[in-house]
């Protein structure tokens, strides 16, 4: 933590050559593989060209923006209001936290702040929606190492936080959750049991994924000692979430930072000590049950009163700029937002936390295995629609 | 048809044999050489096992050294040859024509 | 067992064997005559299985087509050989191999025709049903020695080939 | 013509060994046809008994809970457009499939059903399992290379490196229960299935319980061992989904594609039968020494039947708990069918004669069949292990732990 | 810059039950710390601004001072995670790009940024020798806006692709405009719209 970078910043790149000729396997020992961008481990439209030395990677090189919209062009063509929904599209499968950090950041911009039971509603559905989205990592994740079995029973599983968005807003996946200024909805009758039902009925489930596979021997040699990150490289790399905790950092943005309601709740931030692929695994499950801790906390406490600032009809904040960012579940998300005064941004960047995550990519595998560059592209949990934005 | 005497099987096993030294005499390709070397063996198999039919198992043993001895062969041959691929780049047997790599 | 067309499995059995035996020396695709020569060696199992002889049938069949001819297509694999495929593939010295071979065919067939009384009829008894036990006994018998040099050649040959094929040691 | 046919009946051994082309004929038919079946089968359940493990219902849409869909699938694996890429090696292409399910079929010549009922003993039957299985390898290698194509060739790489690095491991394991086969009066083992069955009569013991822990060992070598010969889950590495999309059949699709599939699950049952046979005693019911008696053996002939009198009571069951909608008519109608043919064979398995008959190869099957549900809780619950961990285990582990207990089972049969 | 009308409003200081029906509109105020104090003993006038907005800090510092500035952030004021590395485009203004670094120390738990102005076609030393995160981001900025980093070891598009004219994010950019000739040769397609 804090200290120097004593690497050469070179040797966080791998250079490929691919301009070469393709060799047989043994004169050069090399070969070049294409994994992607249709395949099914990379979780998306990652392409990610590998050169192996039999099953050894000696350097990899990402080829992404597959998926590009154009997140950050649209912006500038859409009024705040209206560009709110297009931010649940970029990371898919934590759309409520993409929403929280784009209308904190607007708020702050604007200077209002969210009524506090809009914060607590906030903070419950994006604790959902963390859980969400750790529990589609962990499926897709096991699947990815062979594990089939935790797939069904993390999608099991998530399905009931989806009917609980699904009642609250209407939509599962891109839920476009939150406005400007607070919430749009009011929570339905028995949202708070549904929630509390909720947390009753995950933490065996959860020891069950574990019961699968945290002593399994085979999933411990899979995982153990793979992908392993410093956490001077981590920082160095700008890694951020989970993958930072399990390095060794106590770093969540909940707790350094806190937005929205965290800094009313209790709880712990999950570190590991190894960096490694299995670290990384413990420190997710350990995360979601904070997560369920911090729900348990905020649906008890969840206070009454208006559910949205007052916010103007037409969105024109002031000249000014500001950035602003969650822990989302896959690291710090951020939005930076340039306004002139009109009632279109200026200009709005998206510091996406799967996009520099996948950076690490390359240092991880390096001298790995093939087999573990499929394990470690799931520990970093990315997500395309993220990282091409 | 006349039944078939050791002598049916000898034949089979010498036109094996030449194929093989043809094989060898005449390919460039190191990997059908060392194949040929194979169909060799085998004629001498041959020859082993039918004489065994006439004086007893001793023929059938030595066929399984002759087997031991063959699985020896392949393994170094292929290994020379994997070495050999690698520093020269070809596995034609009239290019081995230094004492060095 | 009661042999069954004994006379037609001969034939049948000695033609794949000697027609595989062709295309192996034949073939420009090394695969090719690889997969002849795996052909031909189960031919040439079968033909054990005709001389009573069961046990080498089986080794036959573990050991070289099992083994050695995966090794083999393992390296044809590794050494991309389709370069070598377009050259040529047989070297200037054919004619004299040929001739040295057509002499040695003939040799042979001198011998055969001048000893066919040699070979013709002594059959001793078959023991199929304990020719495994019998070639056990002998070979930790009779052959204990040779039984070993065999076990210590295997060893240097892996030796030789992990040495051989490796590429820093 | 007819004295030729029923001759064989008096016999009392294989169609084989009586020289019998007839009765061979017959059991080649019925043995690879059951075997064709059973793959059906062991697809239907093993999608099944997976869903299942994993909360889902499986195939439900064809047939009464799924059970046409072994023949939809095959219907539409037929029609399926047979795709060979443009660079392939066109006739290696066509050949590998065939070579792995051919060797995958051949193997059951020697398989023992029961004491008569084996197309052949040969007199190198455990042998001859073995070197015909690995001749599977050559079609892997070859449907690798003959795909022109990076993942199918390293499929193939992997695939052979790891079931010639196993078939070690699994030899020495089969030849310590081999050396068990020699500790009797004449001191000789056998090589044949059969014997080797014969054997385990004999010496009243169960090879896997024999000269405990090491016949349990030797077993659990094996049975590590034949799933990474079968490539299956958690060894199932050459079809690493993930990893190599599909491993070495990537390029195969349709009529050639089901073909490996064949060739693998009849691989399956053909390992799972060499170990049921060399540990847990073939064809021999259960407590063979120990619950003896008319009485007994009443009650375990009588076995079958009620199983299959139980399959078909469950089958009414899941016909009463049918949807009582017309849609479901003719699905209620078949399940009904289904059970009543599962009744029927039930109680023509109580007659007299046929019970005797079927006993062996009842209890056979059953024990073949454990090891098969074995197959799927694998890939139930298991990840994959990684290329250097399977050969680590198999040569690491695996290895020496199997001369070991060769060397022990030799030493022990030495002193008792 | 109409930023001058109404008197600062601390954001936490505001109670929300009573936010006023149009929200005040904060201004800058000159920012004072340690760090500022020794940048601007550094560089003097090389640090153009330093002032807080909103509770949030940052510098704008002079292109000719930034890079250095940068160093000294991190080695010497512990900020070690290069959080985002972006630019934005005034075609107005006379230097068109204005490069932004968005840093953070863990050690001190404090974020700032680092603005600097560049004219169009001008390139900027890379920062990748600082914080490797850079890498990518740096790339983006020049996919997005053909903002060259000098001595970035692998400078070349990463989210469009390879062969692509145009730079996106800037103004003069339209929002459904594409390269049409990469689309009819690469896709095969007369547009993709």
């Amino acid at each position: 933590m804090g200290d120097q970078i004593t690497k050469d910043p070179a040797s966080f790149i791998s250079h490929l050559e691919l301009d070469q000729p393709d060799k047989t396997f043994l004169d050069s020992n090399e070969l070049i593989i294409n994994m992607g961008p249709q395949h099914p481990a990379t979780h998306g439209v990652l392409r990610v060209i590998l050169k192996l030395d039999g099953e050894k990677v000696l350097g990899t090189e990402c080829v992404i923006g597959y998926l590009h919209r154009g997140v950050e062009k649209i912006a500038e063509h859409r009024t705040y209001t209206m560009f709110n929904p297009y931010v649940d599209r970029m990371d898919y499968v934590a759309a409520v936290s993409n929403g929280l950090g784009y209308c904190e950041a607007v708020e702050k911009l604007m200077n209002v702040q969210a009524p506090p039971r809009a914060n607590y509603i906030r903070v419950i559905l994006t604790e959902l929606n963390r859980l969400a989205s750790h529990q589609l990592w962990l499926g897709t994740h096991a699947l990815d190492i062979g594990a089939m079995t935790p797939l069904f029973y993390t999608f099991r599983d998530r399905e009931e936080i989806l009917k609980i968005f699904e009642k609250y807003c209407g939509a599962r996946l891109t839920t476009h959750a939150f406005r400007i200024g607070g919430c749009l909805y009011e929570t339905y009758d028995g949202f708070e049991q549904d929630v509390k039902k909720f947390i009753d009925f995950l933490p065996p489930k959860i020891d069950e994924y574990e019961e699968l596979l945290t002593t399994n021997r085979i999933w411990v040699e899979r995982t153990k000692g793979v992908g392993k990150i410093t956490a001077a490289d981590c920082v160095a790399l700008g890694v951020t979430g989970p993958v930072l905790r399990a390095s060794g950092v106590k770093w969540d943005l909940r707790k350094a930072q806190p937005y929205a309601a965290y800094s009313e709740f209790d709880f712990d931030i999950p570190i590991g000590q190894s960096g490694d692929t299995y670290d990384r695994y413990l420190v997710r499950m350990e995360e979601m049950r904070q997560s369920l801790r911090i729900i348990r906390q905020a649906v008890e406490r969840i206070p009454e009163g208006p559910i949205m600032a007052k916010v103007p009809k037409v969105i024109k904040p002031a000249v000014g700029e500001i950035y602003h960012s969650i822990e989302a579940p896959k690291g710090e998300l951020g939005y930076f937002i340039v306004s002139d005064g009109s009632t279109q941004p200026y200009r709005i960047r998206v510091r996406p936390p799967s996009f520099v995550n996948l950076q690490a990519l390359d240092l991880m595998v390096r001298g790995q295995l093939v087999a573990d560059v499929i394990a470690v592209i799931g520990t970093l949990d990315i997500v395309l629609g993220e990282v091409d934005r | 048809m006349a039944p078939i005497t050791t002598l049916h099987y000898l034949v089979v096993a010498a036109a094996l044999f030449i194929l093989g030294v043809i094989g060898v005499l005449t390919r460039r390709n190191v990997v059908i050489i060392l194949m040929s070397i194979e169909l060799i063996l085998n004629a001498v198999n041959l020859n082993l096992v039918a004489f065994s039919r006439m004086w007893g198992l001793h023929g059938q043993v030595f066929a399984i050294f002759v087997i031991t001895d063959a699985a020896a062969e392949a393994a170094v041959g292929l290994g020379i040859l994997i070495a050999f691929f690698r520093n020269k780049e070809t596995v034609n047997m009239d290019e081995v024509d230094l004492l060095k790599w | 067992m009661q042999p069954v067309a004994t006379t037609f499995f001969f034939y049948f059995l000695s033609g794949i064997t000697v027609l595989s035996g062709i295309l192996v020396i034949t073939r420009n695709n090394a695969v090719h005559s690889a997969l002849a020569l795996i052909l031909g060696l189960l031919a040439q199992a079968g033909l054990y299985l005709m001389l009573y002889a069961p046990f080498v049938a089986g080794v036959q069949i573990i050991l070289y087509a099992g083994g050695i001819m995966v090794l083999f297509l393992f390296v044809i694999m590794l050494v991309n050989l389709e370069r070598a495929q377009k050259e040529e593939q047989f070297n200037k010295q054919w004619l004299v191999g040929l001739l040295a071979a057509v002499a040695l065919g003939g040799l042979l067939f001198a011998v055969y025709v001048k000893g066919g009384t040699l070979f013709t009829e002594h059959i001793a008894q078959p023991v199929e049903n304990s020719n495994t036990q019998q070639i056990g006994v002998m070979l930790y018998g009779n052959y204990m020695f040779a039984f070993e040099i065999a076990s210590l050649l295997l060893l240097v040959a892996i030796i030789g080939a992990v040495v051989m094929a490796k590429k820093r040691i | 013509m007819l004295d030729y046919i029923t001759s064989y009946l008096s016999s009392n051994t294989t169609p084989g060994q009586a020289g019998n082309v007839f009765w061979a004929l017959v059991y080649i038919m019925v043995v690879f046809g059951g075997v064709s079946v059973a793959v059906m089968a062991m697809n239907w359940l093993e999608r099944k008994a997976l869903a299942h493990f994993q909360i889902r219902l499986g195939p439900m849409r064809v047939g009464p809970h799924g059970l046409l869909q072994p023949i939809a699938d095959a219907i539409k694996l037929l029609t399926k457009e047979d795709i060979v890429p443009s660079e392939a090696d066109k006739f290696v292409f066509w050949l590998a499939p065939l070579i792995i399910l051919c060797a995958s079929f051949t193997v059951y010549i020697v398989v023992p059903f029961g004491p008569t009922h084996a197309i052949t003993d040969l007199n190198i039957g455990i042998l001859f399992m073995l070197g015909v299985s690995s001749l599977s390898v050559l079609g892997v290698v070859m449907a690798g290379w003959a795909s022109n194509s990076h993942y199918p060739l390293i499929g193939a790489l992997r695939s052979s490196a790891q079931m010639i690095s196993y078939e070690v491991a699994m030899g020495l394991a089969v030849v310590s229960a081999i050396l068990m086969t020699s500790l009797n009066a004449t001191g000789t083992g056998t090589l044949s299935m059969i014997g080797i069955v014969q054997a385990q009569q004999s010496q009243q013991m169960w090879f896997l319980f024999k000269f405990f822990p090491l016949g349990f060992i030797a077993f659990g070598i094996f049975a590590i061992a034949m799933v990474a010969e079968t490539n299956r889950a958690p060894f199932d590495l050459p079809e690493a989904e993930s990893e190599l999309t599909a491993g070495f059949h990537t390029e195969y699709s349709g009529l050639r594609w089901s073909l490996f599939m064949l060739g693998e699950y009849a691989a399956m049952i053909a390992v799972s039968s060499i170990a049921v046979t060399l540990w847990v005693g073939g064809w021999m019911r259960p407590f063979p020494n120990w619950l003896t008696g008319e009485t007994w053996d009443l009650v375990f002939s009588l076995i079958p039947g009620f199983l299959f009198l139980g399959l078909a009571f469950i089958a009414f069951i899941g016909v009463a708990r049918m949807p009582k909608h017309p849609y479901f008519r003719v699905q209620t109608i078949g399940l009904a069918g289904f059970g009543a043919v599962l009744g029927l064979i039930g109680l023509v398995l109580f007659a007299p004669p046929v019970r005797d008959r079927i006993q062996d190869i009842f209890w056979f099957c059953a024990k073949v069949a454990v090891f098969m549900y074995l197959y799927i809780w694998y890939r139930a619950t298991f990840p994959r292990y990684r290329f250097d961990q399977l050969m680590r285990v198999g040569w690491k582990v695996l290895l020496p732990v199997s001369i070991g207990v060769l060397i022990l089972t030799a030493i022990m049969g030495v002193l008792f | 810059m109409p930023e001058d009308t109404k008197s600062p409003t601390p954001p936490s200081g505001q109670p929300h039950a009573a936010a006023p029906a149009k929200p005040a509109v904060p201004a800058t105020t000159p920012w004072d710390s340690p760090t500022v104090a020794r940048l601007k003993s550094q560089y003097g006038s090389g640090v153009q601004e330093a002032v807080t907005y909103l509770g949030q800090n940052y510098f704008v510092l002079d292109a000719s001072v930034t890079a250095e500035a940068l160093r000294i952030l991190r080695d010497e004021e512990q900020f070690d995670y290069c959080v985002d590395i972006t630019a934005t485009h005034n075609p107005t203004r006379d230097k068109q790009f204005e490069l932004i670094w968005i840093l953070y120390s863990f050690a001190r738990n404090e974020r700032i940024r680092v603005k600097t102005n560049i004219a169009d076609g001008a390139s900027f030393p890379s920062s990748v020798s600082i914080w490797p995160a850079a890498n990518w981001l740096e790339r983006e900025v020049f996919d997005m806006f053909g903002i060259k980093f000098d001595g970035h070891p692998d400078m070349k598009r990463i989210l469009l692709p390879e062969g692509w004219k145009g730079h996106p994010l800037r103004k003069d950019y339209g929002i459904i405009q594409q390269d049409q000739e990469w689309v009819q040769i690469n896709l095969g397609i007369e547009s993709g719209q």
